[in-house]
């Protein structure tokens, strides 16, 4: 387990509350901006996730499709995301994880092997692979290689997965397990805490790992609910929404700031 | 018609994976998110299931045979054979007239077998499929027409935009059309939402176009599509007393090679895909996997060979739609690297005049898909110069939605 | 496939007519200039010739199996035995799929025999033909492509302006488009264009689309087409066991009616012409000659029935292009008046209707023409009700060019 | 044969020359204009082929489709040719024969027998079907209803006919016989001398019926040609196309009798 990723999951603990966790595609709309909107975030999160676009994702929503497609369009590749997280790290508390979530081909394509030595020259903490799946090769490898850099692969598992395919996925997962809320897509529908639920009972059956739930999850009521019963929080589309929408307003990393603001007051156990 | 039954002799590891024995590369597999495991499990226990079932495929060889009309003629075209140099130089071309099906392509054959398995063996009412303007989505929307099936075809916006006769037909059918102004608007988003609305109803079903997709879609389509073969391989040897010295399809995705090369496999003929070189592959605007640079990579749930840009899937540029895709399906991959297919390509003005000498010289419109083939076919064949070989042609489908493009270039061309 | 050989068994006398036995009425014959006297006499001399011209028959069977396809399947159709009440209550309804040949009708099997006579009998090199939009311009085309024949095809100019899909496959074709600027600048100023111009070339032959025109086309039309029947009965023999109960067919001309009605005509089958009520036959608005009033008249060189104006031919009213004639052939008028054959009608609005209905519940895109049989029958059969007959509906054509218009029907309607 | 008709071949005979016949459809451009006209006509010819309009013609050339239309629309019908061409013979001199040709269709829908009495009735001399053919019981039924009232049967014959159609077809003429001269349609090509020299030359084995010869004559000089080998010229679309080119023109008359003055010019053998 990466060290940086268990000291959140502890202080939170200690806090009774759950972690934030937010998510942006990296890149998006640009360099410039995402790094700043990537520092402002670390004002309120407890980790990072950054998106490394693909323009031929097939469980994004139009929401982050979109934000691939902005990204890829001022240049992103994944040793410019690499590079984004870096520097970002350098300028904020050293302490906030960062976690690079993709699809395979990027990272196929750039070789898992320096995949895994980019994430420890950048301090990445985690990483998810959204189309890996646990009998692929790649899966296997990619595993060994971040384990051998300490870095955290972590794994989704859905409310439809049965408990041979959990078991089989908390193999290969460290840190958390990422739970979709919602049997649909990012940002496509609203959470469902019955599906959530499930699948943490069933987890639990088996395993003692934090737990976060992502996929859906909005405002702060949504925060509020998700926080009785996971130990982190994701947010995406909610922000990458509003990137959306202003990416020409001066006002976006505000805009941003004080979303999250508001979303950390539901984090209370 | 006795139905040669089908056989598998080219199995993937039950992971999916086609594996090249030589150096361990592996094509295939299923890349998706947990999501979708659940459905994918379904579809390949059904699959298993439906093989055996030999009500499911009695009744499912009826409606292949009555209802899309499988059982197509194979013609053995004197004027392909004469501009090839003639009987005396080169043998004989046959073309299989696959353009004769139900809905005018071998899409029909897949489309409605994916339906009737959805149907009977996974018994959901819904299917989701995608579409760029191209052939599946029609066939796939008759299938769930004769099936009572509900159908969801998700189109670009677009490509949507482009009104067409196969998009018209798939409404007519009842389909219900999906538009999608994600991103580029084009196939690959209206692929994601395909994808996003079968995570959210494991009730339907999601019917893949071609032999691509996740584990257990390309052996399974090619499965289905493989009737097309087992039929031309009985004919051939009713015409010829053997199978073909040469077998020529054109690959897009592959469903069309495949259909016709799976029972040819471990037959002596020399099996020959052709893609579109698009404005010359030298060009960079094209739309060939194999000959256009594609190297091993994974999207759509397979791993297979595409052509990237870095990492970016590249967008394929061709005169056919039906072409217009920048990777192919594993087990194609897997058995050119093997050496088993060979590849050749076609230019899209070598394309589109072969369109209009078909037109004019064999009294055929053939799909500008079948295009393709035919003009590598005829310089390969030529090469050969092998007076005792029989030649086969996928003729893969009729041109009729090709017609106002193509006469368009007729006339700017006389 | 071997084909039953043809028989003739309901020949016309030597001057070309059809005889009622009961009244002395005569239909058929051969009105025409003298001008095109010699030329018909060609026709009817090589026609004789050809029937007893085995290796001529059998070049002819092969091309019409391989290249036009003429061993299109028959389909028991479930979904409409059910609408017209259950297996056991109407028996069962089976379709003819003639709508899967090569272009897509029944039309293309008298257009391919009758250029390939013209070629092989008449040895000529010239084909002339004429076309309201419809299928039998496009057909001709293709059999003058195939066989290096040079084809002339002589349109209306108004029913030109009307670009169509039919008109454009038959430019690809490559045949000479003549655009007719006389009178009416329809369907019939571009007969008279195109019997002038046989008139003036004595070294080509005139095809003709239905069992029309005068003798021997109705006879010859009718013979060539008879190979669809010939193996529709066979067909029906192996999976019924016996003859059709009944046999449906659209009418405009009588083509498709008799390519299947003809080898039954000395069977117990009952056998149904369907024609186009158009608005409704009451309101005068119609493309019905036997339901809508027409008489004895005598007109395109043949005396058969005709509505008529006093005494100039009637305009015909439908939706249905191909259906767009005040008459039909002789042979087709004479058999109504015996008795022989029953006619029905369905109007322009039941057509269409049924042309959703099939597209949506069929997964089937009936020419628009096959749509008024459909509904006739299935009316018609709901009435018999016996559950120990099986019915036959010829689906005499696939509905690509009436798409257009038909979803604009289905979106004004829904 | 109809007397009125062997008169005026009796009567170029001895002026060595040709006849001049002249054809146009009855009722075009309308009923009045038509009077007029076919009053003028008379003036210039021997004898009028009044054109009985069919809308289904198929062995009329451009020109003569489109007078049939004209007509057509002003309501022409059988019974009204009639009637046009008892009006005008009235008014003209008595001895200039009428020839009414058509297509078989308004015939027989008026009825045959009906058709000969009216032939009768109005004075018309003679009569020519263009679609009628030597084995159709309607043909027998015409020739032996004319014959009856004295009205001669004209048979067209083209010169791709052969010996045994010419004797067959003379076995129901009387009068003359119309040779058509060129293997074309009115109006639409030139006039084929070597094709009516064999065709004449056929008809004179076995037979010595005055011959007329039409299609395609439209000038003096076509006149004067074909009169060295016929006994009558049959002009139809030279004025037919007068009419088409002037229908509102109050000269129109007056041009077709300048054009038939002219062509008279030809008539000399
Ligand atoms: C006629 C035709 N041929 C070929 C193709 C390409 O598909 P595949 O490569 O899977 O055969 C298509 C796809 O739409 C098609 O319509
Ligand atoms: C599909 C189809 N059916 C029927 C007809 C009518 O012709 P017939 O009555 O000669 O069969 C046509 C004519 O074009 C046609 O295209």
């Amino acid at each position: 387990m990466n060290n940086d990723l268990k000291k959140i999951f502890d202080k939170a603990k200690l806090e009774k509350r759950s972690c934030l966790i937010g998510f942006v595609t990296g890149i998006d709309p640009d360099y410039k901006t995402s790094k700043k909107i990537l520092i402002e975030m670390s004002k309120y999160c407890d980790a990072i996730e950054v998106g490394n676009p693909f323009n031929t994702s097939t469980s994004d929503s139009s929401i982050i499709m979109d934000a691939n497609t902005r990204a890829l369009n001022s240049g992103a590749n994944t040793g410019k995301i690499f590079k984004l997280i870096k520097e970002v790290k350098s300028e904020i508390r050293k302490d906030i994880p960062f976690i690079i979530m993709g699809y395979l081909n990027p990272i196929y394509i750039y070789s898992i092997k320096k995949f895994a030595k980019s994430c420890k020259d950048s301090k990445v903490s985690g990483c998810i692979v959204v189309d890996s799946n646990n009998n692929a090769p790649e899966d296997k490898e990619i595993f060994t290689s971040l384990s051998k850099v300490n870095v955290s692969y972590i794994k989704l598992i859905a409310p439809t997965n049965g408990v041979s395919y959990i078991k089989k996925s908390l193999l290969r997962c460290s840190s958390f397990l990422y739970v979709v809320s919602i049997a649909g897509t990012t940002g496509s529908k609203q959470v469902n805490l019955k599906n959530v639920k499930k699948s943490i009972q069933l987890v639990r059956k088996v395993s003692k790992i934090p737990i976060g739930v992502g996929f859906g999850i909005k405002t702060k009521e949504d925060v509020s609910k998700v926080s009785k019963v996971a130990d982190a929080v994701i947010v995406g589309s909610g922000i990458v929404d509003i990137i959306g929408k202003n990416t020409k307003n001066h006002n976006l990393t505000k805009k941003i700031g004080s979303y999250l603001k508001n979303l950390k007051k539901g984090l209370k156990k | 018609m006795k139905i040669p039954p089908f056989k598998e002799i080219n199995p993937p590891n039950k992971n999916g994976y086609w594996v090249n024995k030589k150096n361990g590369q592996v094509y295939g597999g299923a890349y998706i998110s947990p999501l979708l495991i659940p459905n994918l499990e379904r579809v390949e226990k059904g699959f298993k299931k439906a093989l055996k079932d030999k009500k499911f495929i009695k009744g499912l060889e009826e409606q292949l045979l009555n209802y899309i009309g499988v059982n197509t003629p194979i013609l053995f075209s004197e004027e392909l054979t004469d501009l090839a140099g003639g009987k005396n130089k080169i043998g004989k071309i046959f073309l299989k007239r696959t353009d004769l099906h139900h809905d005018s392509s071998h899409k029909p054959v897949n489309a409605f077998s994916s339906c009737y398995f959805a149907k009977h063996i996974l018994k959901v009412k819904r299917i989701i499929t995608e579409t760029g303007a191209s052939m599946n989505a029609r066939a796939v929307a008759a299938a769930c027409a004769k099936l009572g099936l509900e159908c969801e075809v998700h189109i670009g916006a677009v490509d949507e935009e482009k009104v067409n006769l196969n998009r018209n037909i798939t409404e007519l059918y009842g389909a219900k059309i999906v538009v999608v102004h994600d991103s580029t608007k084009t196939l690959l988003p209206a692929m994601a939402s395909a994808l996003r609305s079968w995570q959210s109803s494991p009730d339907s079903m999601y019917v893949v176009g071609s032999v691509a997709g996740p584990h257990p879609y390309p052996q399974m389509v090619r499965t289905w599509a493989s009737i097309i073969g087992r039929i031309a391989k009985k004919q051939f040897k009713q015409i010829t007393g053997g199978v073909p010295s040469t077998l020529f399809a054109v690959c897009g995705g592959g469903s069309n090679l495949m259909s016709m090369a799976y029972p040819l496999l471990k037959e002596r003929t020399k099996i020959f895909a052709v893609e579109s070189g698009g404005d010359g592959i030298k060009t960079g605007r094209h739309g060939a996997t194999i000959l256009g640079g594609g190297k091993m990579g994974i999207l759509l749930g397979m791993k297979s060979k595409v052509v990237m840009h870095s990492s970016q899937i590249a967008e394929s540029i061709t005169e056919a739609s039906g072409l217009d895709f920048a990777s192919c399906g594993p087990e194609v991959a897997y058995l050119h690297d093997i050496g088993r297919i060979k590849f050749l390509s076609s230019t899209d003005l070598e394309a589109k005049k072969t369109f209009l000498m078909c037109s004019k010289k064999l009294g055929i419109l053939p799909a500008i898909e079948a295009c393709y083939v035919i003009h590598s076919a005829l310089k390969e064949i030529k090469k050969r110069k092998n007076p005792r070989e029989n030649h086969l042609i996928h003729l893969c489908g009729s041109g009729e939605s090709n017609v106002t493009r193509m006469l368009k270039f007729k006339r700017e061309n006389e």
